[in-house]
């Protein structure tokens, strides 16, 4: 899960690491309200999830009461990449000297954390580094081991610091890297790192990105999580209970694992057609949960078809049927139902679903054949 | 032979006293697994099919010279209980919990590691010598002992394909599912070398998919290193970009990387044959068995 | 180094293990004064160094005025193992239901840190480990790994804890380890730690022994250092610099390394003869270095010769020649200088001895029985 | 033969630009010794002695292929260095500094261990092989070639025994001082094996001293493994319990624990023959030489 810059912000503050004075508005009489306390000296920034902010024109500078009134319409009026700005942040302008890259992730190939500076602040830190890779630097770092001053060197180093500069910006490494680690991050980014005409260096923008594994351990930053902007199938499947993917296509797939479902995926494609929604049941589903996973995926209105693939192991095929030939009556006419069996309690399962009315194919090219016939027949 | 387990494994398991781990000591009993106690704290004083439950691993290991575990644990208590049994000294660690928090795997793979300790998982059936021993909860009855080495990133996947090797009359020596998170135990090229010098494997099957480079460091690999041959599957060849595919492991960076048809492409350089059905597997695997 | 009892009460405040209310008194008077705020239903604890402080009538409780009157002139009066009670600890008085012993060390063979812990509370642990072994418990902590949950199964496990002792002890047992980490301790106690009719576990007594090596890095604890009851040898050497270690004859070895000084006092003590010190030049020393040596052991009234036993590897001989010939009109004649060069420039070292009117000895022996001559001579 | 250090060994030196590093860099280079380069932060516009310096143990590892570390910095950076050689994948580090806390070898010695590295000291002269290599301050000119292996705690003993065995003509293998702290990386009973499998020793001499239990734990080791003969000398015979003699680990527990008694009893038992004095010791090691 992201988070919003200002939210960003507000955990790098707590954690001792220096931001521009700012506050949230909501309205325009609220960015104009916040501008005042600032003399109207202000930038006004979009608060949205999607890249490329500045570039579509989501960051403005005002320096009158006007100003502030007259951007502030625009921006809340603005759609970003399809994301509508709801708030905006009305922060202190910064005189800026210098601008750096600081980030912490995990190095994929190592599956070590790694430390990424780049001299090019501001930038798309991954266009950077395709274009410039030396202009970026990774310090992989021992997870058992943990940062330490030693890692903090190369830094120095790429980024020609003397002393008082590496005293400035060591400290803020350490407290990007107990937040990376103490907040459950699976990336966090200051981005740019600036340092600015009197000598101060602060956060001018940053990007957290929350692990949801963890979020039990997290209710802090729980709060900070904004469920609107959640694709809406993704969140109606979260609150039942199932992870579930929505897609453009017109075939909802429920599998018992998320490799079959991406496999069934890939099989339709061959055959042109698309998903509307994955919804995985995990392992060991029940006929109760069968239910609830179809009544998920009927609230999706893209759906056509509903594609059951199922190779039991823990989960057995009886349980499925069972959940399938309870469902039936919900689903209306135009929507079919196909289901492939295979594994634990097979036959018990085809048995369920015969007498629902229901044939089970026993393999995957051959239910994903059977979807092809009965969309196209449709058509 | 086979890799890491076979029928003289000493196996415990941790968290044997809850529903799910007394449900598969079970069945890994039932398999012939050489299942020799359990750990449950506070739970010593019971016994769970006929077996011992200790307190600590430490104790469990002491009495019974383990060599592996298995954890039934819930992700919140999945550190402690991987780094209990490694601390322990277990040489294998098997953790099939789904939704371990990132940075407990990133510190727990590592710990293992440094400890020389095989850790598999987490979000893995776990790994089956058909025929010798399971640690694991995969539906036992579709697999058969020879000669095809398996590695999963996906559960369902892999029985899928052994169901193929299977019904075609092919068995397998080892199978082991590594699990679709982006940060696990062992993958793809910590367990080639392994099956390279085991002499009952004569043909490898990785079954990737997309997200990370886990499967273009094992092509590498493959490519200086093996000479028994490799087969491969992809999928998500459909998934589109930035969408996390179920797997939390499983997604294309915008950009494309890690893409399915990135993967095949470095797979195929190495010289690995890359199946596009995983009904093709059981054809291709057959030009290498004697 | 060692600090009191109150002290180390204080260092297990501030990390939230609870311990009694109670106040330092250094007056009779003044342990009055504190004692009625606690109604004089009062522990006053002697604070002394040594162990055994208990047995040898250390401590004692008062339930009146008169009686804390008493009892505090009694211990300001007293002598623990000769060292004197000048501080008293005005403490609550504590319902105890159960003592437990907890504590964290090196283990000295596999040089990893050891949690032990023991039912026995308020017993010297070392006699309770010889004596029922079975009653102590200990587990080795991976110094990489730190604590973990996983380790204090086993204490659970040990005191048949319920899940409430389990909560209430486990963070003691966290906060204990993090004292022992973060304040730089060769070894932390808390004996006992009891559990109190009311259901509270408390600290009632405590230990910590610093890491004299770790002393820069923790300057609050340094000030806890009670320098007066340092050994007045020791520490006259240690404000110049050096480790001296104070012995009961009246040898004093001066020696480029702790290794040989030791081999030196086995080689007197072979011919019936002890040392009044050690002192250890360390490497390197030059011939200031040495004069200010010598000073330091003229200090010590016990001293009726002086042995410089010098295998020179870094050290220089010349150095060592240089500054002992220029110390030779300070030395009273009553007190005899016998010297053993080795190693780097040996030569250079006995010519400078020779024009200073002394000899070298060239090995360990030699040197040993000159020694013995002269002091068996002057008797 | 020798262990651990031959003339191939490829050394950095960390602390190279400082007085010491830069001196003993000169001393390690006039001895034959192969020292590559040097690290100190910031200072990589500098050469000393021709050696090229690096900012970090990284870029020297790159760059010169190193194999060993030795390191000139203060104790109170000593962790961070350790750590960073070890981190970097060093074989052998060597650190002499007197004074390092307590915890912090305590946590670097293990994780050395975990990383496979040979960690000598701290308060350690190093270790040399006579007339091939030296990664080290002592004074090279009392060793001589030869067949005697020799682990010390202290370094003037060491000084001391070898001095007489080189003076009455025998020489040694591998000199390695251990260190006098109560935790440090490698102890007796990590080189006797080594020195058990260098063809090239004939006799090793352990030179220990009060305190730990270091040598009682080598006893038993070599009891059960050793064919190589084994001579000691333990230092502290005279020393009172309770007071910490000069070396952090030169202590007798109240009670006689770790007492130069004790230690000698069990030496013994191991039979392993005991010096009584250090001029003992080249006679005592004549009788396994050739």
């Amino acid at each position: 899960m992201k988070i919003y810059e200002y939210q960003a912000k507000e955990v790098f503050a707590e954690n001792g690491i220096e931001t521009p004075s700012g506050q949230l508005a909501l309205s325009v009489k609220e960015a104009v309200e916040k501008a005042e306390e600032l003399d109207y000296k202000v930038a006004l920034k979009s608060q949205v999830h999607v890249g490329g902010r500045g570039k579509a024109g989501g960051i403005k500078f005002a320096s009158t009461k006007e100003e502030v009134e007259k951007m502030a319409e625009d921006l809340f009026n603005m759609k970003i990449k399809g994301e509508e700005v709801n708030r905006l942040l009305i922060e202190e302008q910064q005189e800026i000297k210098e601008e750096y890259y600081l980030g912490l992730t995990l190095n994929r190939s190592k599956k070590t954390d790694t430390l990424i500076f780049s001299r090019s602040g501001g930038m798309d830190i991954e266009e950077v580094a395709a274009e410039t890779p030396e202009k970026v630097v990774k310090v992989d770092i021992d997870p058992v081991l943990g940062l330490q001053n030693f890692h903090l060197t190369p830094v120095a180093k790429a980024f020609d610091f003397d002393k008082e500069m590496s005293k400035k910006v060591a400290p803020i490494v350490k407290k990007l890297y107990e937040i990376y680690k103490n907040s459950d991050c699976l990336l966090v980014e200051i981005n740019p790192l600036a340092l600015l005409t009197d000598g101060s260096v602060k956060a001018l923008d940053g990007k957290l990105e929350m692990d949801d594994n963890a979020r039990y351990r997290q209710p802090k930053l729980l709060t900070m999580w904004d469920e609107e902007k959640e694709e809406e199938m993704e969140l109606i499947g979260r609150q039942a209970g199932f992870v579930v993917i929505k897609l453009s296509g017109n075939v909802s797939i429920i599998s018992n694992g998320a490799g079959l479902a991406i496999s069934t995926l890939d099989s339709l494609q061959r055959h042109g057609i698309n998903a509307a929604n994955i919804l995985d049941l995990s392992g060991g589903a029940t006929s109760e949960k069968v239910q609830k996973a179809v009544d998920v995926v009927l609230q999706d209105s893209d759906v056509k078809s509903i594609l059951f693939n199922i190779f039991g192991g823990i989960t057995r095929c009886d349980e499925i049927a069972a959940g399938v030939s309870a469902s039936l009556k919900k689903v209306p006419a135009d929507i079919s139902i196909v289901c492939r069996l295979q594994g634990t309690n097979r036959e018990e399962g085809i048995k369920i679903l015969k007498e629902a009315g229901l044939e089970a194919a026993s393999d995957l090219e051959e239910v994903v054949e059977k979807v092809v016939k009965t969309l196209k027949g449709g058509e | 032979m086979s890799i890491i387990l076979d029928k003289d494994t000493k196996i415990i398991v941790q968290g044997i006293t809850g529903r799910e781990g007394s449900f598969h000591a079970d069945l890994m009993l039932k398999y012939g697994a050489n299942v020799v106690g359990g750990v449950t704290p506070g739970k010593s004083d019971q016994k769970v099919h006929g077996l011992p439950v200790f307190d600590t691993v430490k104790e469990a290991a002491e009495a019974t010279d383990t060599d592996a575990s298995i954890l039934f644990v819930p992700p919140r208590f999945s550190r402690d209980a991987i780094l209990e049994a490694v601390d322990a000294g277990l040489e294998i660690v098997v953790t099939v919990a789904e939704g371990i928090p990132f940075h407990d795997m990133v510190y727990c793979r590592e710990y293992a590691n440094k400890n020389g300790c095989t850790l598999i998982g987490p979000n893995t059936p776990g790994i089956i010598s058909p025929g010798k021993s399971k640690l694991g909860f995969m539906a036992d009855s579709i697999y058969k002992e020879g000669s095809v080495g398996m590695i999963s990133r996906s559960a369902t996947l892999s029985y899928e394909a052994v169901n193929n090797l299977t019904t075609s009359g092919i068995g397998q020596s080892t199978v082991v599912g590594i699990g679709g998170d982006p940060v696990q135990g062992v993958t793809f090229k910590d367990l080639l070398p392994m099956f390279e010098e085991d002499p009952e494997t004569e043909v490898v099957v990785m079954i990737g998919e997309i997200g990370g480079t886990d499967e273009e460091e094992a092509a590498l690999y493959v490519k200086k290193h093996m000479k028994t041959p490799v087969i491969a599957f992809i999928a998500g060849e459909a998934a589109p970009e930035g969408k996390r595919m179920g797997h939390a492991g499983a997604i294309v960076s915008p950009g494309g990387e890690g893409s399915a048809d990135y993967k095949k492409e470095k797979l195929e350089e190495a010289g690995i044959e890359v199946a596009r059905k995983l009904t093709d597997i059981p054809a291709l695997c057959k030009k290498y068995i004697d």
